[in-house]
């Protein structure tokens, strides 16, 4: 383990920004998709539902 | 009021049942800016020296060629004769038309274009004012434009007649607004610049909806 | 052989198989990328010329990976629904190319987050970055292509051909560029200079390309469930499928 | 109430009709007949004011229709060849978007009956592209079951509709006529319509 | 064969009855290539380094342009189907079309670039250079761009999705035309750019035609 | 001569029919009846080869369509909704150039011919945007007096014509049946076509 406290970890040798920006946008755009996606799947089955019950 | 309100939903909605006809707007702004680099290589200094031309002729072409089918499909369906029978003025309701592709197409490019900036190596202070000259200028090239997307519809072999018309005006829109970055660029004021293009729109949004309902009636007869 | 293939080929039968799979995929991606991570940001000694800034690397070329791999399993599983009319793989091909875009961007943005600390710029026009940039493009068209076409049959069709022609031209591209940038290289930048990595990052790397893989293969798996539901959407399956998952919702 | 006077329509370089001249009140209906060319949209368009006649006027209570045209056109339905739909649209949203250009409000359930009217219910929330040619054409007529408009000019109606559609709208128009509307119609085939006056115009090319 | 040449003279016939439609083109190309100088400044130097790059996109853009016009007229007025239902092979049909579309939109381009590079101060050889690599790429431009006009037909805001397909492709004939001319300019040979440009030319004449055909297909359905 | 089996139409969702079949021989008229939306034309389209459909196979001669399809197109006169005129070229232009991608080759003379046949003589030299709806449609259907093929699809080419014209090309189709012809039609007129076996084929929404 090669970081000194957690605030130097979180400080990345002064590049904090840009380390955790890409791996924040990174985590982010995985969430997002998986979140639309299950809202896409369940809007699919409310109108499936809808129209069966027509 | 309530039909100018009808014909900006409609439009809008519109819009929004095609989102991607939107993205396609900024998409095409975002690829012929890149095509400029690949045909002029990549050195920073003579990119950041042409951003202002080459982005303000991107944003230009993005309007121009969306605009073509600003009344074209409502020409194409008979929702044009609709709207020329509604008891409205139809000067009016052609603003609300404009102002719906302006939102639609002119306001996205207007947000994009500074991250394009900074692949051109635009300094900060230039890609404020890009931004401020652009969000002045599109309207006016909306307006303008709209003329000549109504004078192309009926009549069918003008569509010369409407480049010659239509481009000249653009013109000191491109100069005013291409001028003001370069002068942010080069450290003076943009201001002169930013109040001309200002003046342009002011202008055009008085004059440019009456000569577009005139050509409209005319295209339609 | 052949029948089994015809069976699972069925989105009928295939949406429950995928539904099965999804969770297998989604917990190696998960285990996979907490090792990665670990890896990363725990194991891998610090750069001496880049300090901290290179661990970007564990994401970037990672996802800089994907986004051209994905892309060549898009356009294969284009031409076969194309070749075999094989509604299935026309539909995967579909559901493969926005994460396709998304690991584009990832790599677009990271790289220029890396770019920034390092050569001072947040972009130059390299070779790389260039077709890269022209990847997001081909990505866009194919789903501006399919979003514009309502008839879902046609829109395969047309996508699964566009797919094919720009996996033609995507080498040319590549090398196009590759020596226009050579050719003109008037800036001193060069991403070849990159150094040589050590064991650990090339296995942080390496794993972390997996746990997007086994990502990538999960959430292709649903967004394919979400469009067979929405294409089917009258055919009898869905609604009894519909109304079992509202029933099970109640209880 | 609607009256023309020595009207006369060029295109081109083709005379296509002169002097031609009517007048139309309350529960009138006025075939306008003729071959394939012999003007007949032509004059309908000129009726609305979408094109100008070459000579002659057309009144609307006595007044130019140029000069009053606001209250002229909230008095006037017109269908033309075109559909004046907008594919990506339901057909309710088309519907109620018509309605609200011409002047009136229209809430869902009113749009929604006229639709019903018509017998296109069932594509009441369908985008009008996926639609037949007849489908869209019923479509467009179902604004007549909206609409207040005294005045309607109706170009080829029953063309592309099937047999039931073309009896119910005839229905439809008969009924308009009892209220005192009056309209005004092209067509190629031989439909009964009931109306208080009824008068032939039959332009010859 | 008979059918082919059916095919080209009605669209030359075509053009010449609108040749209106031509001259934007042209038109187009001029303004844009035009617009540069405008929104750049005049200096010589600055003016013929970018020249290749410029002048390049401007080809490349209308070109591109006049594109969405190569079957959506056909399509809307049916006369695709007929070409569909003839009994020829389609491929060699879509063929003559395309050449129709080059001759009348590429080659006054070809012809016009040589004036305009007169304008960004391009020595002669570079102008030579210009011309035989618009000569050599252009067709590549058309052929490619088939493709994109016959993917998109049917479906709205067609306009800027063909740009959207197309652009990505046309960029390699972009960089090996432009380059050709900046390396003449920088007094190197242009050899080896030319003879990339045919080989992009002539593998899209033979792979283009075959993809534009099943794309049409699949459109009319 | 032509045939189908199990023929089914899908449309984004919807099933537009399916298990259609029939077998048309020389002298032949086939009636495709339904309402609107029923999917005449789809049907119309997919025997002539532009829809492929979702199930079911269309044989010509016995052999499937698309195996030999240079032969069966070359035997095809197919007249859709849409026109297939250019707005630019004159009438007679239109019909010249319409003949030969079909393989025909048309003088002048028979091009006027044929279109003197259907009455518009006059317009011969016009070019076709001037032209109305029905005069359009008619220099469309000129090309049945010049066409050799065997097999005619037609998709409502009544539409749009005034009396005279409609009778004009019913005679027309029963001659071209009389000469061991065959025909496939959609129409929501009625109209009297001689045939030596008359066939109705009717799509339920
Ligand atoms: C917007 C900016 C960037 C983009 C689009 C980009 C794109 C890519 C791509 C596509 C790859 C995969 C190439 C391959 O495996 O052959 C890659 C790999 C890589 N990139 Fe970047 N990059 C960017 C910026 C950077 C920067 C700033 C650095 C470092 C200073 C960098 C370092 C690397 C390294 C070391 C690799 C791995 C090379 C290899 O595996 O051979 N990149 N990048
Ligand atoms: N925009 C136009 N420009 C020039 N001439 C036109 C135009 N529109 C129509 N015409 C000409 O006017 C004549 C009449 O056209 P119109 O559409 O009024 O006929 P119509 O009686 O409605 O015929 P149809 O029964 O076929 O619909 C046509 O012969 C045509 O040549
Ligand atoms: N390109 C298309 N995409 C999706 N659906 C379509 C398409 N074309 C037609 N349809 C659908 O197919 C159905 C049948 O259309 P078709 O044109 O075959 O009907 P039709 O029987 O010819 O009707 P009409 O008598 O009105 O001409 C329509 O209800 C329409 O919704
Ligand atoms: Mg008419
Ligand atoms: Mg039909």
């Amino acid at each position: 383990m090669q970081w000194a406290s957690w605030a130097a970890f979180f400080n990345m040798g002064g590049y904090a920004f840009y380390v955790w920006f890409s791996f924040g946008l990174t985590a982010l755009c995985v969430v997002w998709e998986v979140i639309a996606l299950r809202k896409r799947n369940a809007a699919a089955l409310r109108l499936s539902k809808l129209l069966a019950q027509e | 009021m309530n039909a100018w309100l009808t014909v900006l939903k409609r439009d809008l909605l519109l819009a929004f049942r095609r989102r991607s006809d939107v993205a396609t707007t900024l998409f095409f702004f975002l690829i012929v800016s890149s095509l400029f680099p690949l045909g002029i290589g990549p050195e920073p200094a003579v990119l950041s020296s042409i951003a202002p031309g080459v982005l303000w002729v991107a944003a230009l072409l993005a309007g121009m060629i969306s605009l073509t089918r600003l009344f074209a499909a409502d020409f194409a369906d008979g929702s044009l004769e609709q709207m020329l029978l509604a008891p409205q003025s139809l000067a009016l309701l052609v603003t609300a038309k404009t102002l719906a592709h302006w939102l639609v197409c002119g306001l996205p490019v207007v947000l994009l274009a500074p991250l394009i900036g900074l692949q051109y190596a635009l300094p900060n202070n230039a890609l404020l004012v890009l931004v401020f000259s652009l969000l002045l200028g599109t309207p006016a090239l909306s307006l303008i434009g709209a003329i000549g997307a109504a004078l192309t519809l009926g009549v069918r072999g003008s569509g010369l007649l409407v480049a010659l018309l239509v481009l000249p005006l653009y013109i000191p829109v491109l100069i005013f607004g291409a001028g003001a970055v370069a002068a942010s660029q080069h450290g003076m004021s943009a201001q002169a610049h930013l109040s001309l293009l200002a003046a342009c729109s002011l202008l055009a949004l008085v004059l440019a909806p009456l000569a577009t309902a005139a050509a409209l009636r005319i295209s339609v007869e | 052989m052949n029948i089994n293939w015809f069976k699972y080929s069925s989105p009928q039968t295939f949406y429950p198989l995928a539904g099965k799979m999804i969770p297998w995929f989604a917990w190696l991606a998960a285990i996979l990328a907490i090792a990665g991570l670990y890896i990363s940001f725990a194991i891998a000694p610090t750069d001496f010329q880049q300090g901290e800034a290179y661990r970007i690397i564990f994401v970037h070329v990672p996802a800089a990976w994907m986004s051209m791999v994905i892309y060549i399993v898009m356009a294969c599983w284009a031409g076969i629904g194309l070749a075999l009319n094989a509604r299935l793989s026309a539909m995967m091909a579909q559901a493969l190319a926005p994460t396709g875009a998304v690991f584009t961007l990832i790599a677009l943005v990271t790289g220029s987050l890396w770019g920034k600390p390092m050569w001072g710029t947040w972009w130059v026009w390299d070779a790389r970055l260039t077709s890269e940039l022209i990847l997001l493009f081909l990505y866009l068209g194919f789903i501006a292509l399919q979003a514009s076409i309502d008839d879902p049959r046609k829109a395969d069709r047309a996508g699964a051909l566009l797919a094919l022609v720009g996996a033609v031209n995507v080498p040319i591209i590549y090398f196009s560029v590759k020596w226009w940038s050579t050719l003109h290289q008037g800036s001193s930048i060069n991403m070849g200079a990159a150094p040589k990595m050590a064991a650990t990052m090339l296995l942080g790397m390496l794993i972390m390309a997996l746990a997007f893989w086994m990502y990538t293969i999960a959430v292709a798996l649903m967004r394919v469930r979400c469009i067979m539901l929405e294409r089917e959407r009258s055919a009898d399956w869905v609604k009894e499928l519909s109304l079992k998952s509202a029933s099970r919702g109640k209880a | 109430m609607l009256s023309a006077q020595g009207l006369a329509c060029l295109r081109g370089d083709r005379l296509l009709f002169k002097n031609v001249g009517f007048e139309l009140n309350a529960g009138g209906l006025l075939y306008v007949l003729g071959e394939n060319g012999s003007g007949k949209s032509s004059l309908l368009r000129m009726l609305c004011g979408l094109l100008t006649p070459e000579e002659g006027t057309v009144f609307w209570l006595g007044k130019k229709i140029k000069q009053d045209s606001e209250n002229y056109l909230s008095n006037l339905s017109y269908i033309g060849h075109l559909n004046g739909l907008k594919d990506d649209l339901t057909a309710l949203e088309n519907l109620q978007i018509g309605a609200r250009l011409a002047g009136n409000h229209v809430n869902d359930a009113e749009a929604l009956a006229s639709l019903t009217k018509i017998g296109i219910a069932r594509c009441a929330n369908l985008p009008v592209r996926v639609l037949s040619q007849g489908q869209k054409r019923r479509v467009a007529l179902a604004v007549l079951w909206l609409t207040k408009a005294k005045l309607w000019i109706l170009d080829e109606p029953f063309a592309a509709l099937d047999v039931a559609s073309v009896d119910v709208l005839a229905a439809r128009l008969g009924e308009h006529m009892t209220n005192g509307g009056m309209t005004i119609i092209t067509t190629h085939q031989d439909v009964l319509i009931h109306a208080q006056t009824t008068q032939t115009l039959r332009l010859s090319a």
